[in-house]
């Protein structure tokens, strides 16, 4: 069995999604709940597993149909897969739980969607065929579509309806991208590809940068790239709470597949292809930072605050793409994962907050207090520390990895400050949304309502991810460095990789 | 032998070619809805038979052995053909569609829209 | 070889009348006047469509254009249903 | 009989068409033959409208004489469109129905609308009465009894009603 | 023939791209059919035109590469699934907001 | 010893008071002070060796990637800190159990208190760069708890709110600052940083470095103009003003510039910048303090001034002034605290804090009184007390300097000035608060504190005296160590000694005394001078800043994003424009290599065809039905071009899928409008995006035109080579999908499932306006189901059942396959429901489509997970041939299996999304008459 571990992530979830379409599960919400639940943990065992494999051998492949690669698909577990698919894993459990607390009951499907959304997202995280990016994104994609009007309502609609005609959009402009892809490298293998950028012939040299670019306005579009981001905040704040919280990852598969093709494919050993994302990302990235940090000042609810926090975020990490070297990518994953937990935390936070505080919702203005105020306004005081970036958080750590990263040349000179200050206006606005939400109230809260345990779990499980990531951020920090090593070196050349099917065979 | 089916196959496809194209004149050029409804329903079904007809004589040949699976199409044709003229037909009754003033029992067409019996 | 060239020929003859045909059908699309002409027109379109389709397979001496004939017989049907069943009630399933 | 095999005429259809699809072998004899059982069993909930037709030599009878009005019917088509226009003289006509059933009036419907020059356009709602545009009317009720002499009669006779 | 068909590529993705920038969902829905039909036969285009050469072992010399055509087929098929899903959003947004232009009533 | 003990002990001292609140009072502030007591014990021990110049150090990896170290060290610096910072910390614990009240939490109280205290501890003893700017931050957020304690008061938010972000933002610029150092040394560890000094003074960052720095160290400690948030900060209780804002927290500050004077100090720069700060903020706050009418708004300019002039010091260019400084940290920290503290008891026991009312309290609190006064006049600098000896040496080091080279000689004119100003202010809070008549309107009847209340300020106050008398004895050795920290190098000589004889410093300090008296003294002209002056609200003042940059933020947002999902696209495709158009001006020549196909007649008019279908559509989009018509023309010639060009699957997929579409989009077009206004835009926007979309079109016709052009060389020869062999079927394109790349076929149902699956959701409780009539106005027909329709439609059904049958079966090897066949089943069964009506259908195919999706789904993945028994990987097919006799040779597959899968899922979905639409649409539909 665990010679199929590596499909484990995408099957478990695709099996999950089709049997709570059926009888016994179909229509009993306490079975789909347990249901999902114990995917959830083995989902979490087998990235633990896959992590640990990762760390101790070279990328294993698993091979689609028994056919060697580039002709068959492959599934790559690296270590940034692994990475990535441990982050899913654990963002998917804790969200699942909060949704438990009654958010799943607010339409059809949602467990199996909710579970569509996962398999979308891993298959995306291990995929090594371009094309099958291509279809993740889509099931990721349609599952999101589906899953951002869970729950219903005007707001939510416009969103929907932003969102999705965009995103289809964007995805015309994938398959123009892909057809180019295939049109000059005459293969879709992400690691063949790697071999051939650098003897593709000259006169396809253009048209291949031409697809290369296509690719990333298309993932630009989902990891928020300016001018392509402007979808996000809304669209985030305006979802229902867990659906939110899931979504902090969305903008990280952006961010994965530029690794993938755009650090690993058009990188360094691209020859005539290397490198070319890069001078478009530097001044992107850095406008994004900017927009972002402008959004963030204007928020005027705490969920809108998350979503702009999430752009900050993306415009940091494509900063850390455009640095193009390996310190910058490990700083990036680093910054990745603690980034998606906290503004996963800081959504469901949010929600709660929304639930307790009647009218004015989570709306950064003079209300009656929530129900709970020293419960929720410590959780929210821990995750305001840590997407500050103060310690004893991991923020701090992030931003100490992503100053560093950009060295202390030009480079540093324009990154550092709308660096530094992201942080500041980060810490602006929550101590305003703070002092604000727990303590500018007047008379005594009217809601009745009480945070659910499953939701407090939920939102604790995501606090302690914080802490951890300081206290080991030591091996953390081995483990980013040696995933970003190992993206920015040069695959394996596809033939031995047949050797290592039989290995993970045996 | 083989020249004489080639003959036959294209007078058969000839004959097809040249319903289809009466076919569609007439669409353009027949003065009303309802005179233009006509053309296309029959010619051109019957020059798609013809056609048809050509290709299973022409592959029976070239294969060697029957090969008259055209047959489904022409069923299919046949047996839908009526229905759309019909349904366009009631369609266009139903949007009250103009047709020639010198049209004989005009009356008729808004009993027929309302599926009132004749007065 | 004649023969061959007749065959050529008469295919060829009939294509370019199942052509004309084709621009003429799309001629009555685009002037109406009615949405009924254009529908007509459209469902005349598919149809001779099929001519075509079987006119290649002809040509090129392969059975593989059998089955989008067939396909096109089937389906232009189902549409023109619908588009009609549109114009009468607007909701099409009820 | 009737459960396990609810279309007969339906089903030798299928088989029919199925062998005229894959060509007749005895392979393709078994599996049409099977799915041209099951199809029907399948389906049978969809055909609701049960109409048992008879006389075989009739109905030959008919579908050839179809099958001649058709190349007629064309044949006049084509020389009223490539004429000039002017002289059509398309109008309504009102067909007073004998014949009854559903099957049978589609059936006839549809032989109408495939012969010369007539297209039927709709029934009135108590089936009584079948309206038929014409192309070209010259005596409009020479061209009743034209329909009820070689379709409905002969429909009446299948269908015996 | 390649002239002819990037033309046409070139004015169904123009026409499907004009549309989108429409302010109405319907539109913008038909703009992305249409930019839909650009997009899988460009897909189509990566394994260059042939006639007379489907990918049927036996059936002819030259075969036309089949890779492309699996992949527009797939890309057909979500095509399909995402329209679906865009104009049932239409008409949602329409139930919602009142009307169906894409960004509300901007009146 | 271990040293990580002393910062380690107050940290689980947090949790202390947490745990013990509920035992009353006193047992919490005992059990509170217990392990900081354990802590300065610790610390206490170090001394002799601390005094015999070791340093102790502690050091432990943590995350050594980034520089970031667990490591503590304790030298003279960080042991002066240490002792003020526990033992300043302890008198407060006690203080404070009588200050609060029993309203307040006092577990929570102590608990922040301890943490502070942890934060400041962790800062003085850091031996690592990035370590200390964590326990930094850290007293940030501790402090921010702390002033924000009474958070139900707006001005505690407020003036917490401001401190954290004015020592937030300077934390920032800090780490910069330490980063910037430890990048240029190539070490975060304090030590080593500090033997390089001279690397960093030569590195190019050293202007960037020094400006970062001293932005983290003036923020903290309350400089010019940073200076407005300290005074907002005393809406803390005053314990916490006490311990922060006299001893701790903005010492911070003034910490770091003695930390790290050896290796950044020693330049014009630092000179220049720290020494006109500090002496701004001198004379700033000792002005501003004589003003306040509140005892702690005094206090605390007063504090503000106090900050300056040991910066001030630190930016005199003489070693003794750092001395000098270090030194009046000692003592302002000493006699500040007991007069927070003293203040604070006069708050307390009278109800008030304003000197306006507070008169002549000698004859009710004598003895605080008299403890007060001994602790002014430190702060004035009056002999024998400890605050004359530091002030005494800044004078001296004036005298000494040559910081601003020409104009040096200010310094000490100015110096003076604000020495006069201390001994004013000094003068008013003694004489104002103590004397002056009889209290006015007064809350309580004031007297004296509990006996214990007291105690920290007779402490602190002997402390003052014994500094002040004998110098040497009291604090020689702590001093030595200390600056000999700051140092970094032997110190030069000075002398401790109370008299130093008759020299300019001492005049100095005469003409200060006679000015402040005389300041004093004519008080009420000086106050009338003032009272023209509006009086800024430091804390308006940034709110308004505050809500300016917000304000101003949201009109660039709001300016770059107006919510407009038309901008979103048409930057979108303007993006992809740019970035796909500017590698292909670098494309020599569009044409490649391969020799291009002649055209033909045909061709070309299905060329033309297709163009004026694209056309038709665009110009007839506002007129929906009329444009759906039109681009069926478009997919219909698509779908050709693939069969014309040897993609027969793919033209049979795009048929079926043209034909659902256009049932899809009827069923939707009968709910929305029937025409899209005609002034949908302007004439401007339609020619941009005419422009662009045209520009896009060129761009993508290029890209196709240059790949149809040239050679291919693609992975494919391997499936058409295998597909027989190896896949079983001869019909490559239906092996790629169901076997080569099947993986991308189940992904690609499973978006078809979801999509089934959300629109359910969508239209679940969709509430739609439904049209009684046209959009001419005319009302629908009557005939629900035209028999005709109705019958041909069931009599189709088994014919094109059979169809699809034939489709699916030999798809494997032919044109066909579950996708296209399960299209044809669905819509077989759609044209049934739109003969038939809903409810006809509803008791013929009566189950839940999804049953159909997951169990197709299920199919699929199961043929896949087959494999797994004969351990091969997922997807790995089978297929062998079988004969018997009579029917012949055939081929079973497993592949089939799978496809049957894609063909019930194809149904599934389909029938989902159309079938429910439709379902929607007619229970929505209004009855007849209307309800
Ligand atoms: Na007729
Ligand atoms: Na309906």
């Amino acid at each position: 069995m665990l010679q199929h571990l590596i499909f484990f992530p995408v099957l478990l979830p695709l099996l999950a999604g089709i049997f709570l379409l059926l009888p016994p599960l179909q229509g009993h919400v306490q079975r789909q709940r347990v249901a999902v639940f114990m995917v959830n943990t083995l989902l979490l065992m087998s990235a633990v597993l896959l992590f640990q494999q990762s760390v101790q051998h070279e990328p294993q492949m698993y091979m689609m149909g028994n056919w060697q690669a580039p002709f068959g698909i492959a599934l790559v577990n690296d270590k940034l897969a692994a990475i990535m698919l441990l982050l899913s894993a654990v963002l998917g459990f804790a969200v699942h739980l909060y949704a438990c607390a009654g958010d799943d009951q607010r339409g059809p499907f949602f467990h199996p969607l909710f579970m569509f959304q996962l398999m979308g997202i891993n298959g995306a995280f291990l995929t090594g065929d371009v094309f099958n990016l291509f279809v993740f994104f889509e099931i990721l994609l349609i599952a999101s579509y589906s899953l951002l009007i869970h729950g219903g309502g005007k707001h939510r609609t416009q969103a929907a309806v932003h969102y999705v005609l965009l995103n289809l959009v964007g995805s015309a402009f994938f398959l123009f991208g892909l057809g180019i892809i295939y049109a000059t490298f005459g293969t879709l293998n992400l690691a063949d590809m790697a071999h051939k950028a650098a003897q593709l012939n000259s006169e396809d040299i253009a048209l291949a940068k031409a697809g290369g670019m296509l690719l990333l306005v298309v993932f630009g579009l989902k990891a928020a790239l300016l001018p392509l981001h402007f979808w996000l905040p809304r669209t985030y704040a305006h979802t229902s709470t867990p659906v939110a919280a899931l979504f902090a990852i969305m903008t990280k598969v952006g961010i994965y597949s530029i690794w993938r093709v755009h650090t690993a494919v058009f990188g360094e050993y691209g020859g005539e292809l290397a490198n070319i994302a890069i001078s478009w990302l530097w001044p992107l990235a850095l406008a994004t930072l900017v927009a972002g940090i402008i959004a963030l000042l204007a928020s005027q609810t705490l969920k809108m605050l998350a979503a702009n926090l999430v752009v900050v975020s993306a415009g940091s990490l494509l900063l850390t793409i455009a640095l193009n070297t390996p310190q910058a990518t490990a700083a990036g994953l680093y910054y990745l994962i603690h980034s998606t937990l906290m503004a996963a935390a800081l959504f469901l936070i949010a929600g709660l907050v929304q639930e307790q505080r009647g009218q004015a919702q989570d709306r950064f203005v003079r209300s009656r207090p929530v129900n709970q105020p020293a419960l929720l306004g410590g959780l929210f005081f821990i995750a305001a520390l840590a997407l500050i970036g103060m310690p004893p958080l991991s923020g701090f750590v992030g931003k100490i990895m992503l100053l560093q990263a950009a060295g202390h040349g030009a480079d540093a000179a324009w990154i550092w400050p709308p660096l530094l200050i992201s942080g500041l206006a980060a810490l602006i606005m929550f101590s305003r949304a703070g002092t604000t939400l727990f303590w500018r109230v007047q008379g005594v809260s009217q809601s009745q309502t009480v945070a659910h345990p499953l939701q407090i779990t939920a939102v604790i499980l995501l606090l302690l991810t914080s802490p951890l990531m300081v206290i080991w951020g030591g091996d953390l920090a081995d483990m980013t460095m040696a995933a970003a090593n190992e993206l920015h070196r040069l695959p394996q050349p596809l033939t031995p990789a047949v050797s290592a099917v039989q290995e993970v065979l045996k | 032998m083989e020249s004489v089916v080639h003959i036959i196959v294209a007078v058969l496809l000839l004959t097809g070619g040249f319903f289809v194209f009466v076919g569609s004149v007439g669409l353009l050029k027949l003065p009303d809805f309802f005179t233009r409804l006509h053309a296309p329903t029959k010619a051109t079904t019957m020059g798609i038979g013809a056609i048809l007809l050509a290709s299973m004589v022409l592959t029976t040949m070239r294969d060697g052995h029957l090969s008259i699976h055209e047959l489904v199409i022409s069923l299919f044709l046949f047996i839908t053909a009526p229905v759309s003229a019909h349904m366009l037909a009631k369609a266009a009754l139903h949007r009250r569609v103009k047709f020639l003033d010198h049209s004989k029992n005009a009356q008729l067409a808004a009993r027929a829209a309302e599926q009132k019996t004749p007065e | 070889m004649l023969n061959l060239t007749l065959l050529q020929t008469a295919i060829l003859l009939t294509s370019v009348l199942v052509v004309v045909s084709l621009i003429l059908n799309v001629w009555r699309m685009l002037r109406g006047p009615d949405i009924t002409d254009r529908i007509l027109a459209l469902d005349t379109l598919y149809i001779n469509s099929i001519a075509l389709i079987i006119l290649f397979g002809l040509y090129n001496g392969s059975a593989l254009y059998f089955e989008g004939a067939l396909l096109i017989a089937m389906l232009g049907f189902v549409s023109t249903a619908a588009l009609c069943k549109y114009l009468l009630r607007g909701d099409i399933i009820e | 009989m009737k459960r396990w095999l609810p279309m007969p005429l339906h089903s030798l259809l299928l088989l029919l068409v199925w062998l005229l699809l894959n060509g007749f072998s005895a392979g393709h004899f078994v599996l049409g033959g099977f799915l041209a059982w099951l199809i029907p069993l399948l389906t049978a909930p969809y055909s609701d409208h049960q109409s048992r037709a008879g006389k075989p030599l009739v109905v030959i009878r008919y579908v050839l004489r179809l099958l001649l009005d058709i190349v007629l019917s064309n044949v006049d088509v084509a020389r009223r469109v490539l004429k000039s226009n002017q002289s059509l003289q398309p109008g309504f006509v009102a067909f007073p129905l004998v014949l009854t059933g559903d099957f049978p009036l589609t059936v006839l419907a549809s032989t109408i609308s495939l012969t010369p020059g007539t297209v039927s356009v709709d029934f009135s709602e108590d089936k009584q009465w079948l309206y038929i545009h014409a192309l070209h009317i010259t005596d409009e009720q020479a061209l009743i009894n034209d329909i009820k002499q070689h379709y409905e009669k002969p429909l009446q006779e299948i269908f015996s009603c | 023939m390649e002239t002819i068909y990037a033309i046409c590529v070139g004015i169904m993705t123009a026409g499907g791209v004009f549309l989108v920038l429409r302010g109405y969902t319907f539109a913008v829905v038909l703009g992305l059919t249409l930019l839909s039909y650009a997009v899988n036969l460009f897909l189509f285009a990566s394994g260059r035109l042939v006639i007379n050469g489907a990918a049927i072992l036996g059936e002819s010399e030259v075969y036309a590469d089949p890779l492309p055509q699996a992949l527009v087929l797939t890309a057909i098929v979500i095509g399909f699934a995402m329209t679906a899903f865009a104009l049932i959003l239409a008409l949602r947004a329409r139930a919602d907001l009142g009307n169906d232009q894409v960004d509300g009533d901007n009146d | 010893m271990n040293l990580l003990w002393i910062p380690l002990l107050p940290l689980l001292g947090t949790l202390v008071p947490l745990l013990s609140y509920r035992f009353g009072r006193t047992a919490t502030a005992a059990l509170t002070a217990l392990l900081p007591a354990l802590s300065l014990i610790l610390v206490v021990q170090a001394i002799p060796a601390v005094f015999a110049g070791e340093a102790l150090t502690w050091q432990a990896s943590w995350i050594p990637q980034v520089g970031l170290n667990l490591a503590f060290h304790l030298d003279g610096l960080a042991l002066l800190f240490s002792l003020l910072i526990l033992g300043i910390g302890l008198l407060v614990i006690l203080y404070a159990r009588y200050y609060l009240s029993d309203n307040d939490h006092m577990g929570r109280f102590y608990s922040y208190l301890i943490l502070f205290m942890t934060a400041m501890l962790g800062v003085v003893l850091s031996n690592n760069l990035l370590q200390l700017w964590f326990f930094w931050e850290l007293t940030s957020i501790s402090s921010f708890l702390l002033i924000s304690f009474w958070s139900h008061k707006t001005d505690a938010r407020k003036g917490a709110r401001m401190a954290l972000t004015i020592t937030g933002a300077g934390g920032l610029a800090l780490l910069g600052a330490l980063i910037l150092i430890g990048q240029t040394v190539g070490s975060y560890e304090l030590r080593t940083v500090l033997a390089s000094g001279d690397v960093l003074r030569e590195s190019a960052v050293y202007p960037v470095i020094i400006v970062l720095f001293l932005l983290g160290a003036f923020t903290k400690s309350a400089q010019f103009p940073f200076h407005f948030w300290l005074p907002h900060a005393m809406a803390a209780p005053t314990p916490v003003s006490a311990y922060l804002h006299s001893a701790t927290m903005v010492k911070a500050g003034v910490f770091l510039l003695a930390r790290f004077y050896p290796v950044l100090a020693d330049t014009d720069l630092w000179f220049v910048i720290v020494s006109m700060v500090g002496l701004a903020t001198l004379l700033l706050g000792a002005y501003t303090a004589l003003f306040k009418h509140d005892l702690k708004g005094l206090l605390a300019y007063s504090t503000i001034s106090h900050l300056g002039l040991i910066t001030l010091l630190f930016g005199l260019d003489t070693e003794l002034a750092a001395i000098a400084a270090v030194f009046h940290i000692i003592n302002h920290a000493v006699f500040k605290a007991s007069l927070f503290m003293a203040a604070g008891i006069i708050d307390h026991e009278s109800g008030s804090r304003d000197m306006r009312q507070l008169n002549g309290l000698w004859k009710y609190m004598p003895y605080t009184a008299t403890l007060a006064m001994v602790a002014a006049a430190s702060m004035a600098g009056v002999p024998l007390l400890n605050g004359f000896l530091s002030k005494e040496m800044l004078f001296a080091e004036t005298l000494h300097q040559s910081t601003l080279g020409s104009l040096s000689w200010l310094i000490p004119l100015l110096a003076t000035v604000g020495g006069a100003l201390a001994v004013a202010y000094s003068l008013r809070f003694i004489h104002d608060v103590f004397f002056n008549g009889e209290p006015i309107n007064l809350p309580r009847t004031p007297h004296e504190p509990p006996r214990y209340m007291r105690v920290p300020v007779e402490i602190l106050v002997v402390l003052c005296l014994l500094v002040g008398v004998v110098p040497n004895f009291a604090v020689g050795d702590l001093l030595n160590a200390a600056a000999s920290a700051v140092l970094y190098k032997p110190l030069p000589d000075f002398s401790l000694a109370v008299w130093h004889g008759f020299n300019g410093p001492l005049l100095m300090s005469l003409l200060a005394v006679a000015g402040g008296a005389t300041l004093y003294y004519n008080r009420r002209h000086l106050f009338a001078f003032q009272g023209q002056f509006a009086d800024l609200d430091a804390k308006i003042e940034f709110e308004k800043g505050i809500q300016w940059i917000t304000a101003k933020a949201a009109v660039v947002h709001h300016w770059l994003d107006n919510a407009s999902l038309q901008r979103y696209v048409f930057l979108l495709i303007l993006f992809s424009l740019i970035v796909t158009g500017w590698p292909l001006l670098q494309l020599d020549h569009a044409q490649g290599s391969r020799p291009p196909l002649p055209v033909n007649g045909i061709v070309l008019v299905a060329a033309g065809l297709l163009i004026i279908g694209t056309l038709a559509t665009v110009v007839f989009s506002h007129l929906r039905l009329l444009a759906l018509i039109m681009i069926s023309i478009v997919g219909l010639i698509v779908a050709i071009a693939f069969a014309y060009f040897s993609a027969p699957d793919l033209a049979l997929t795009q048929l079926s899928v043209e034909v659902a579409t256009i049932i899809l989009f009827l069923l939707a077009l009968y709910f929305l409008p029937q025409k899209t206004p005609l002034r949908d835009s302007s004439p401007r926007r339609i020619v941009r995006d005419l422009s662009i979309a045209s520009l896009v079109g060129a761009v993508i016709g290029t890209l196709c035109y240059a790949m149809l052009t040239r050679p291919l060389h693609s992975i494919s020869e391997f499936f058409i080579a295998n597909s027989k062999t190896g896949g079983g079927g001869t019909n490559v394109v239906n092996v790629i999908l169901v076997d080569f790349r099947g993986f991308d076929t189940l992904g690609e149902i499973t978006v078809l499932a979801i999509a089934g699956l959300g629109i359910y959701k969508l239209l679940a409780g969709m509430r739609l306006y439904v049209p009684a009539a046209d959009s001419d106005g005319r009302p629908w027909a009557k005939d629900k189901n035209p028999m005709m329709l109705a019958l041909i439609s069931q009599s189709l059904l088994p014919l094109a059942l059979l169809v699809s049958a034939y489709i699916f079966l030999r798809g494997h090897n032919m044109p066909g396959g579950g996708f296209i066949a399960g299209l044809i089943t669905a819509i077989a069964l759609i044209q049934q429901y739109i003969a038939h009506g809903v409810a006809w259908m509803k008791v013929r195919l009566n189950f839940p489509y999804h049953w159909l999706i997951a169990v197709g789904l299920l199919l699929a993945t199961f043929s896949g997970l087959g494999s797994w028994v004969f351990g091969q990987p997922f997807l790995t097919t089978w297929f062998d041939y079988f004969s018997l006799p009579w029917i012949g040779k055939f081929e079973l597959a497993s592949a089939m299996v799978f496809d049957l899968g894609v063909y019930f899922t194809v149904i599934g979905a389909t029938l989902l999304i159309l079938a429910n639409l439709g379902q929607l649409t007619t229970s929505e539909r209004p009855l007849p008459g209307g309800k």
